[in-house]
C-alpha cells in the first residue's frame, strides 16, 4: 500500500469517560491533558499516511492547526472520521460559524490530518499563551 | 469519621441522589454507588488545584488579593461596561441563578448559559414543535423500546443506564441486564470459538455460530420480548457496544434518516434505496419495531445538535415523536450535560422569559439566539466586558470566540484553577456546590433535586449565590453614586 | 404608620355590606375596629369603590408546567415586554407572564391572593421556588393527587384511612393546600396513550373507576377536614357532550354528607358543560348544568371563561392536551410524571369567528348567569387556559352588563349566534355579586378566614377602584366600569399600599399558606413505603419532600384531621 | 428626503427601530434628531451617531450613505415611503414590513425581511441567515412582498413562508423553504441542502445545481418553464419534485435537468 502525505477528513468532537473523569478532577490533571489531547482514528486511515498507536498528528482546519496523539478507534470502523474529546486543544480547530444560532460547529467541519513525528503537544499553559498570549 | 446516605451527585444531568459518602476529618474518604466522575468531583474538593484565594492580574501576573477588592473591581468593570456578558450558571445551584439574572438585569447585560453550546438547538426546536416527554421514572416503568441517538450515556452519563433505563426494573417492565450478561458472556465465549478456531483445534462449527450483536441489518433482536435497546451513531460508541441494535448513520446525515423514518411511519413511499448509508428496507424494520412498541423512548444528545442541520435535526426528531403518537405512545429527551443547565435554563425561564441567551441592554429582557447568543456576540466582538462563572469556555468556544473574550476584563468565579481562570483578569474562588454549599439542581427531566452540604469550604471562600450578591450590592452602590453626582 | 381609608363606598359580601359609605382602619397587616385618624396616613376614599384584596381560585401562575409554556413562547413574550423600574423588575407577557411581571399585573388589578391549581409532588420545590418570586401576593397550591399510585392503590384496597394519610402526608412535605384531581383515572391511562371515558371506565392495572377515585377522595377531604375541598377537573373534559359526564360527577358525589356545604369545586366548568355529538353539532350545555346546581348545594365551580385572544393551554389532562394538538397542529408539549400525574401544552388561539369557540365563550357566561346563587360560581379563566388573567375586567363588564356582552356577542360567528341562549337572559351582577364571585366567595370556598373580607381581624389587603356606584351605573356605562377595574386607585396588602393608580410603588412578598397535617396518629412512613419509594420513583425518600428551605414566607394553617 | 451619514464607529449593537418614513413623517429636524436609539446597553439620540440632513424634497423617503451594520431594526414595521442604504445594514432590516421599498446597495445582516407582510426589499449583495423568516418559536413568516437578493442568501430563508416571491441571483444556503406553505421562491444559481425540508406548499425553482436532493420528494414530471411572477418565467427543463412526503406535503421543487444530471436517476419512475 502507497503511504499518503495527508488525509482530509470529517472532525468529530464529543465526550469520552477519561475527558469527564479528567474535567471533574480538575483541568491542570494529568489525566485532562492525556484525555483531550488524543485523536480516535479509524484503522485503515491511519495506515493510509503510516500512523501507529500514539505517534504524533497535525491536525489542520480553517481555523488553525493542532498537535495530538493519533490512537487507533477501538470499536468498530469509523472511515473519514476523526474524534477528538472535548477541550482547548479540539476547540483551537473547530469551526467557528453558529448558522445563527449561538451553537459553533464541534462536528463536521473538515480537517487535514498529517503525521508530525517531531511536533510536540502543547500543554494547556503553552496553548493558551499561544493562542491567546496569556 | 461519618457517613452521609441519598445525596445528590453534582456531576451530570443524571443528578443520582443515591451516593453514599463517606467523610473522615472534613475530608470525602470514601464514594459508594457514584460513578467515576461523580468519585472524581467528590474528591475534587481537597486537591491541589483548588483556588483558595481572590488572584487579580497585574503587570500580565495573576496575584493574590482579597475579597473586597476582588468584589469591587468586578463591580466597578461591570456598572461601566456598555455591552457586558454573563456567561456560565450550569455548575452552580438554582439559587445562585436567580442572583445571577438579577445582576445582569441591573448591569444591562448578556445573561447566557451553557446551553448554548450544547442543547440550545434543541431549546430552539421545542420552541417550534413542542417535546412529548416524560420524567425518567415513566421510562423506567414503562419504556420497552429504548433508543439512544448520537449520545453516550456510557460514558457521558454513566449510570442513566442502570438507574432509569434498559437496566432498572420497572411497575411494567424488568431489567434487562441479566440478558444483556448473557450476551457478554456470549460474546466471550465467540472469542474463545474463534481463538480455538485459530490454533485449529475447532474446525468450522457453522451451526453452533453465534452472529454478531450490532451489523446494520435488523436481527430478529427486533421481534424479541421485554425491554430493546437500540443506538443510532455515527460510530460504535461504548453504549453502542451493548444495545440490542447499533445502527451506523453517515456524518451529518440524521436529518435525513430521521426524515426518512418519519415518511415511513407515514406509509409513504420513498423514491431512494438507501437514506443516509441505511437501506430503506432495514428502515422499515426499525419503524415497525417503533410503532409496535408500548412506549418508545428517544433519548438524544450533541450527535445531533452539533452536526450539521443542529436544531433542525431537534426538529424533525421531535415531529418523529409527534407522528408517533399517533401509532402508540412515544417520548423524547435530551441528555443534558452539565448537572443544572437544565436548572439554568428553568430559572432564567421563569424570571425572564427566555432559557438562555437574554439580552438586557434595553432594560428588558430580549431573546434571539444568533443576535443574542454569547458566542455570537463575541464572534462579531461587540461585548466589552465579561463575567464567566461555573463553566470554563476558554476550554469549550471556539478560538475566535475566545480570543475576544480575553481581550476585554474578564471576571471568573470558580472553584478551581481552569482553563478560563488561567487567561482571567479576576478569578474569584467560590465554595463547590453541592459538595461545600446547599441547593437546588434540576435534573435533565426538570426534576428539582437537593443538593447536600457535605464538608466545609476551604477557610474564608465564600459561595456562588453569596459573591454574586456581594457584586450586586456593590454595582447598586456604585450607580446610586452616579446618579448623585450627576 | 396606621391606614385609614376614608369614606368609600364599601362592598364587602361576607359581612353582608352592600356599598356602604365607611372607613376601613388597619394597623401593622390586619384590619382593626379604629385608628387614630391624627396618626393615621389617610387614604380619601370618597366616590371611591371599596373591595377586600381579590383572590383567585384557579391560575396556573407556577411550576414545571407554566415554565414550559413560557419556555416553548418566545413568540409570546417579544410582544409583550415590561422594562425594570427604579422599583420593579423587568419582565415579559403576555399570555404566561414571567414571575416578577405576574405578581405586578395581578397587584394592579386589585387581588392579593392566589391559588396555584397545579402541582406534580415530584416536582413541588420548582413550583415554591417559583412562588417565592412571584411578588405582591399570598399564594398557595394544590398538589395533582387523582392518579398517584399509593391513592390508586389504597383505593382499590377500600382502606380508606390508609388512603387518608397518604394525601395527609403529601399535603404536608408538598406544602400544598387541597386535593387536586385531573381527569381520575385518564392520566394513569395516558402513561400508556389511553385515556377514560366515563365515570366507570375500568383504570387499566388498576381495577378500579374514576368513581371510585372521586368518592374515595371526597370521603378522604371530609377525614382529613381540609378547609377546601376536592379541587376537580372532570373526565371527558373538552369534549363535545361531556356535559353528561359532569352530571354524572356531580351525582356520584352527592351521597358524601355535606351538611348543606360544598364537597366537591368543579373547576373551568366551562370545558366540561358541551353538549353535542361531535364538533359540528356542538352546543352549549350550561342550562342543564345550571339547572343541577341551582337545585344541588355540594357544588361549588368557576367558569373558565374564554376569551377571543392568542394564549396557551396548559393542564395535567395529558390526552386532553393530545386531543387539543390533534385539532389545531400547533406545538405539542407532553410532560408525564412518574407514579402521579401527566401533563400537556398547545398554544391556542380562541376567534370569534370560530364557531365552536364563540359557543364555549357563551357557555362560560350563560354558566355564571343561569347558576343563581354567585357563592357558587367564581370568575376565573383557569388563566391562561381560556385566556390570561389580564381579562378579567372584560368578562366582570360582560356579568354586570348586558349591552356590553351583546356587543361581543354581535361579533360571534352567526352560526354560535343562532345556537346560543344568552340573548334571552336579563341577569346582570351587582357590584355586591362582583365582589362575591372576585373575592369573597372564593375565599369562603377556601375557607381562608382572613381573606374576601373586610371585617375586624382580617388581612389588611384592600383594593380600592375609581368608580362611584352613586354616579355610574355600571350595566350601562360598562367600559367606565371595566377601566376603573383595570388598574385600581390603591392596591393594599398586608397594609402596605403596593400599587396605585396603575403604577407599582413598591415590591412587596406574599406568603405561602400551606396545611400543617395534624393526624391523630403520627403520619410513620414504613420502611415498606420507603422502599416502596426507590421502586416507584427515581428519587430518594430523603429528598422528595419540600423543606421550609423552599419557602421564603410560610404562612401554615394547622389542620386537625380525623385519622 | 432625510439623509443620514454615520459620523460614529462603535463595537456595540444599536437598535434603531425609528429609521422608518413612517416615524420620520412630519417631524421636524430637530425631532428627528431627537429619536431615542440603544447603543449597547446606553440610551442615546439618532444625532450621536448620524449626521442628519432635510432636503426641500417632501417625500417620505430616506437615504443612508455609509456602512450600517452595526444598526438594528432598520424599517422595523414600515408601511410607505423608500429607504435606501448606500452601505452595509444591520440585522432585522426591514422586520414586519407592510408597504414601502427598502434597498440596499451592500450586504444585510441576518433577519432581513423578517416576518415581512407586504412591500418591496432588495438587497444588491449579500443577505444573511434567517432572510424573510419568522421569530423564533412563531410560524408566522412572510405573508406577502417581494424580496430581491442580487448576491447569495445565508441559511434558513423563507422559513414557514405563505405567500409572496423570494429571488435570488445567486446561491442559497441550507433550509431554504423550512416548513414553507406558499409562495414561490426563485434561486438562479445553486441550492444549498436541504432544500425545501418540511415543506407542505408553494414553490421553489432551482436554475442552478442542488447540492443534496433530500430523500422524502418524490419525482411527479418534469415541465419545460416555470411561472415565477407576471412576466416571469424560468426557462427549464425541470424535474418536478413532490414533498415533503415526511409531512405528506405537496410543495413543490423545480430543479433544472441541465443543471443537475445526478438526479436523472429519478426518472425511471415516471
Amino acid at each position: 500500500m502507497v503511504v499518503q502525505q495527508k488525509l482530509n477528513l470529517i472532525l468529530l468532537t464529543g465526550r469520552t469517560i477519561d475527558q469527564g473523569v479528567g474535567k471533574e478532577s480538575g483541568k491542570g490533571t494529568k489525566l485532562y491533558f492525556e484525555s483531550t489531547t488524543i485523536c480516535y482514528m479509524d484503522e485503515v486511515d491511519m495506515k493510509a499516511i503510516g500512523l501507529r498507536n500514539n505517534d504524533h498528528i497535525l491536525v489542520t482546519s480553517p481555523e488553525g492547526s493542532v498537535v495530538l496523539r493519533a490512537v487507533k478507534h477501538p470499536r468498530g470502523a469509523m472511515p473519514g472520521m476523526i474524534y477528538i474529546p472535548y477541550g482547548p486543544w479540539a476547540n483551537s480547530i473547530c469551526s467557528t460559524d453558529t448558522t445563527s444560532i449561538g451553537m459553533p460547529s464541534f462536528k463536521g467541519t473538515p480537517v487535514e490530518v498529517k503525521p508530525a513525528p517531531n511536533q510536540p503537544i502543547l500543554t494547556l499553559q503553552e496553548l493558551l499563551r499561544k493562542e491567546f498570549g496569556r | 469519621m461519618s457517613k452521609i446516605n441519598s445525596v445528590t451527585c453534582p456531576v451530570c444531568g443524571c443528578l443520582c441522589d443515591d451516593i453514599e459518602l463517606t467523610i473522615a476529618d472534613g475530608i470525602v474518604a470514601q464514594v459508594k454507588n457514584g460513578c467515576a466522575m461523580c468519585e472524581a468531583k467528590f474528591f475534587s474538593h481537597s486537591n491541589e488545584h483548588r483556588l483558595k484565594t481572590p488572584l487579580i492580574r497585574k503587570d500580565g501576573k495573576l496575584v493574590p488579593t482579597t475579597y473586597t477588592v476582588a468584589v469591587r473591581k468586578s463591580a466597578e468593570i461591570l456598572a461601566k461596561a456598555n455591552y457586558p456578558i454573563l456567561y456560565g450558571w450550569s455548575s452552580t445551584d438554582s439559587e445562585a441563578q436567580r442572583v445571577g439574572v438579577e445582576l445582569a438585569e441591573e448591569v444591562g447585560g448578556v445573561l447566557d448559559n451553557t446551553a448554548v453550546v450544547c442543547h440550545g438547538p434543541s431549546i430552539l426546536s421545542v420552541q417550534e414543535v413542542g417535546i412529548p416527554t416524560c420524567t425518567l421514572g415513566q421510562i423506567r416503568h414503562r419504556a420497552d423500546l429504548l433508543i439512544y441517538w448520537g449520545c453516550n450515556p456510557w460514558s457521558a452519563h454513566p449510570r442513566h443506564l442502570e438507574r432509569y433505563t434498559a437496566f432498572t426494573d420497572g411497575r411494567f417492565e424488568n431489567s434487562e441486564w441479566m440478558s444483556y450478561l448473557n450476551k457478554v458472556k456470549a460474546a466471550a465465549g465467540r472469542k474463545k470459538i474463534k481463538s480455538l478456531e485459530r490454533k485449529g483445534i475447532l474446525k468450522h462449527r457453522r451451526e453452533r455460530e453465534i452472529p454478531t450483536v450490532s451489523d446494520n441489518k435488523p436481527t430478529e433482536i427486533l421481534d424479541k420480548k421485554g425491554r430493546k435497546l437500540i443506538v443510532v451513531d455515527v460510530r460504535k460508541s461504548m453504549t453502542a457496544e451493548i444495545a440490542d441494535y447499533f445502527l451506523q448513520v453517515k456524518p451529518g446525515k440524521d436529518y435525513e434518516l430521521i426524515q426518512g423514518i418519519r415518511a415511513l411511519v407515514r406509509d409513504q413511499e420513498l423514491d431512494v434505496e438507501e437514506v443516509a448509508g441505511v437501506p430503506v428496507e432495514y428502515l422499515q424494520q426499525l419503524v415497525d419495531a417503533m410503532i409496535s412498541c408500548d412506549f418508545g423512548v428517544i433519548f438524544f444528545g450533541m450527535g445531533l445538535t452539533q452536526s450539521p442541520s443542529k436544531f433542525r435535526n431537534i426538529d424533525v426528531a421531535i415531529s418523529l415523536i409527534r407522528d408517533l403518537n399517533m401509532r402508540t405512545k412515544f417520548a423524547i429527551m435530551p441528555m443534558r450535560g452539565h448537572f443544572n443547565v437544565t436548572g439554568a435554563n428553568t430559572v432564567f425561564t421563569w424570571q425572564s422569559g427566555y432559557p438562555y441567551a437574554v439580552d438586557f441592554s434595553l432594560g428588558y429582557p430580549r431573546y434571539n439566539p444568533g443576535e443574542t447568543t454569547v458566542v455570537d456576540v463575541l464572534l462579531r466582538q461587540e461585548s466589552d466586558a465579561g463575567l464567566v462563572i461555573a463553566s470554563d469556555p476558554v476550554s469549550n468556544f471556539p478560538r475566535k470566540a475566545v480570543e475576544h473574550l480575553v481581550k476585554n476584563p474578564l471576571i471568573v468565579i470558580d472553584p478551581h484553577m481552569n482553563a478560563t481562570s488561567l487567561v482571567g483578569d479576576i478569578i474569584i474562588p467560590s465554595s463547590i456546590v453541592g459538595v461545600e454549599k446547599e441547593g437546588t439542581a434540576y435534573r435533565m427531566d426538570h426534576v428539582p433535586l437537593p443538593l447536600k452540604k457535605v464538608v466545609d469550604p476551604p477557610k474564608g471562600v465564600l459561595s456562588d449565590e453569596e459573591i454574586l450578591n456581594r457584586i450586586l450590592k456593590e454595582v447598586r452602590k456604585i450607580k446610586s453614586n452616579r446618579l448623585e453626582a450627576a | 404608620m396606621d391606614l385609614l381609608i376614608k369614606n368609600g363606598f364599601v362592598y364587602d359580601p361576607i359581612n353582608g355590606i352592600n356599598g356602604e359609605r365607611m372607613d376601613i382602619a388597619i394597623r401593622n397587616n390586619k384590619i382593626v375596629e379604629s385608628v387614630i385618624e391624627k396618626n393615621s396616613k389617610i387614604i380619601d376614599a370618597t366616590g371611591l369603590t371599596v373591595f377586600p384584596g381579590g383572590v383567585d381560585i384557579h391560575t396556573h401562575i407556577a411550576g414545571s408546567e407554566v415554565n414550559t409554556g413560557r419556555l416553548v413562547r418566545p413568540e409570546d413574550h417579544e410582544k409583550d415586554f415590561v422594562r425594570k423600574t427604579s422599583v420593579t423588575r423587568s419582565g415579559v407577557g403576555y399570555s404566561i407572564p414571567s414571575t416578577f411581571t405576574t405578581g405586578y399585573r395581578y397587584s394592579l388589578m386589585g387581588y392579593t391572593t392566589v391559588m396555584n391549581p397545579s402541582m406534580a409532588a415530584l416536582e413541588a420545590k420548582h413550583t415554591h421556588e417559583e412562588l417565592n418570586d412571584i411578588p405582591m401576593l399570598d399564594k398557595a397550591t394544590y398538589p395533582l393527587l387523582g392518579d398517584w399510585w399509593l391513592v390508586l392503590e389504597t383505593i382499590q384496597k377500600g382502606d380508606l384511612e390508609e388512603c387518608a394519610r397518604y394525601v395527609a402526608w403529601m399535603l404536608e412535605i408538598t406544602k400544598g393546600y387541597a386535593i387536586k384531581i385531573v381527569n381520575p383515572g385518564g392520566l394513569e391511562s395516558w402513561g400508556f396513550g389511553r385515556n377514560v371515558h366515563s365515570i366507570d371506565d375500568q383504570i387499566p392495572n388498576f381495577g378500579i373507576t374514576p368513581r371510585d377515585i372521586m368518592c374515595g377522595l371526597a370521603k378522604v377531604n371530609k377525614m382529613l377536614n381540609l378547609p377546601h375541598t376536592i379541587h376537580l377537573h372532570t373526565n371527558n373534559l373538552g369534549v363535545p357532550g361531556n356535559y353528561e359526564t359532569t352530571l354524572d360527577t356531580m351525582k356520584c358525589l352527592e351521597s358524601i354528607p355535606s351538611n348543606g356545604k360544598p364537597v366537591v369545586h368543579i373547576t373551568h366548568l366551562q370545558f366540561s358543560s358541551f353538549a353535542g355529538e361531535d364538533w359540528g353539532s356542538f352546543r352549549s350545555g350550561a342550562a342543564e348544568i345550571a339547572g343541577y346546581i341551582n337545585n344541588h348545594d355540594h357544588v361549588s365551580c368557576d367558569m373558565g371563561q374564554i376569551i377571543f385572544t392568542d394564549t396557551t393551554t396548559m393542564t395535567a389532562d395529558g390526552p386532553f392536551e393530545y386531543t387539543l394538538y390533534q385539532l389545531s397542529g400547533h406545538k405539542w408539549v407532553n410532560s408525564d410524571v412518574e407514579t402521579e400525574t401527566s401533563g400537556g401544552i398547545i398554544p391556542f388561539h380562541y376567534k370569534r369567528k370560530n364557531p365552536v369557540n364563540a359557543i364555549q365563550w357563551s357557555i362560560g357566561l350563560e354558566l355564571a348567569l343561569l347558576i343563581k346563587n354567585p357563592w357558587k360560581v367564581f370568575m376565573t379563566t383557569d388563566h391562561p387556559n381560556a385566556g390570561p388573567f389580564t381579562a378579567y375586567p372584560k368578562i366582570l363588564a360582560w356579568l354586570a352588563s348586558k349591552k356590553a356582552r351583546m356587543a361581543t356577542f354581535k361579533r360571534l360567528h352567526k352560526k354560535a349566534q343562532k345556537k346560543s341562549i344568552l340573548p334571552s337572559i336579563d341577569r346582570e351582577l351587582s357590584l355586591y355579586d362582583i365582589a362575591i364571585v372576585t373575592r369573597a366567595g372564593q375565599a369562603k370556598a377556601l375557607n381562608l378566614k382572613e381573606k374576601g373580607h373586610l371585617g375586624v381581624g382580617a388581612d389588611a389587603d384592600v383594593a380600592i377602584f375609581d368608580l362611584n356606584p352613586e354616579k355610574v351605573d355600571i350595566a350601562n356605562k360598562f367600559r367606565t366600569f371595566r377601566r376603573a377595574f383595570t388598574n385600581t386607585a390603591y392596591t393594599i396588602k398586608g397594609g402596605k399600599i403596593l400599587a396605585k393608580d396603575g403604577e407599582i410603588l413598591q415590591q412587596a412578598e406574599g406568603k405561602t399558606i400551606w396545611l400543617d397535617m395534624q393526624t391523630k396518629k403520627e403520619i410513620e412512613i414504613s420502611e415498606e413505603i420507603k422502599k416502596k419509594f426507590r421502586e416507584y420513583w427515581t428519587v430518594e425518600y430523603e429528598n422528595y419532600p419540600v423543606s421550609e428551605h423552599y419557602i421564603k414566607n410560610s404562612s401554615p394553617i394547622k389542620i386537625k384531621a380525623d385519622v | 428626503m432625510i439623509i443620514l451619514t454615520p459620523i460614529k464607529k462603535t463595537q456595540y449593537p444599536i437598535i434603531a427601530q425609528c429609521i422608518s418614513p413612517d416615524v420620520f413623517q412630519e417631524k421636524t429636524l430637530e425631532q428627528i434628531n431627537n429619536l431615542p436609539i440603544w447603543i449597547g446597553n446606553k440610551r442615546r439620540i439618532l444625532s450621536d451617531l448620524f449626521k442628519i440632513e432635510k432636503t426641500t424634497e417632501n417625500s417620505p423617503s430616506i437615504i443612508i450613505n455609509g456602512d450600517v451594520s452595526q444598526v438594528r431594526r432598520i424599517g422595523w414595521g414600515m408601511t410607505q415611503g423608500e429607504i435606501v442604504v448606500n452601505g452595509n445594514a444591520g440585522m432585522h432590516l426591514g422586520k414586519k414590513m407592510s408597504g414601502g421599498k427598502i434597498v440596499v446597495n451592500g450586504n444585510a445582516e441576518g433577519w432581513a425581511g423578517s416576518e415581512m407582510k407586504g412591500g418591496l426589499l432588495e438587497i444588491k449583495g449579500d443577505a444573511g441567515d434567517y432572510l424573510g423568516s419568522p421569530y423564533r418559536g412563531s410560524t408566522i413568516g412572510m405573508r406577502k412582498g417581494k424580496i430581491v437578493v442580487h448576491g447569495n442568501v445565508g441559511s434558513d430563508a423563507a422559513v414557514h413562508m405563505k405567500s409572496g416571491l423570494i429571488k435570488i441571483h445567486g446561491n442559497s444556503g441550507p433550509f431554504m423553504g423550512f416548513r414553507m406553505t406558499g409562495g414561490v421562491i426563485h434561486i438562479q444559481k445553486d441550492a444549498g441542502t436541504r432544500l425545501g425540508a418540511c415543506m407542505t406548499g408553494g414553490k421553489i425553482v432551482v436554475s442552478g445545481v442542488l447540492e443534496d436532493m433530500l430523500p422524502t420528494f418524490a419525482i411527479e414530471f418534469i415541465k419545460g418553464k416555470v411561472k415565477i411572477e407576471l412576466g416571469d418565467k424560468a426557462i427549464g427543463p425541470f424535474f418536478v419534485f413532490l414533498g415533503d412526503l415526511a409531512e405528506n406535503g405537496r410543495g413543490k421543487l423545480f430543479i433544472s435537468k441541465e443543471k443537475n444530471p445526478q438526479l436523472s436517476q429519478y426518472e425511471r419512475f415516471l
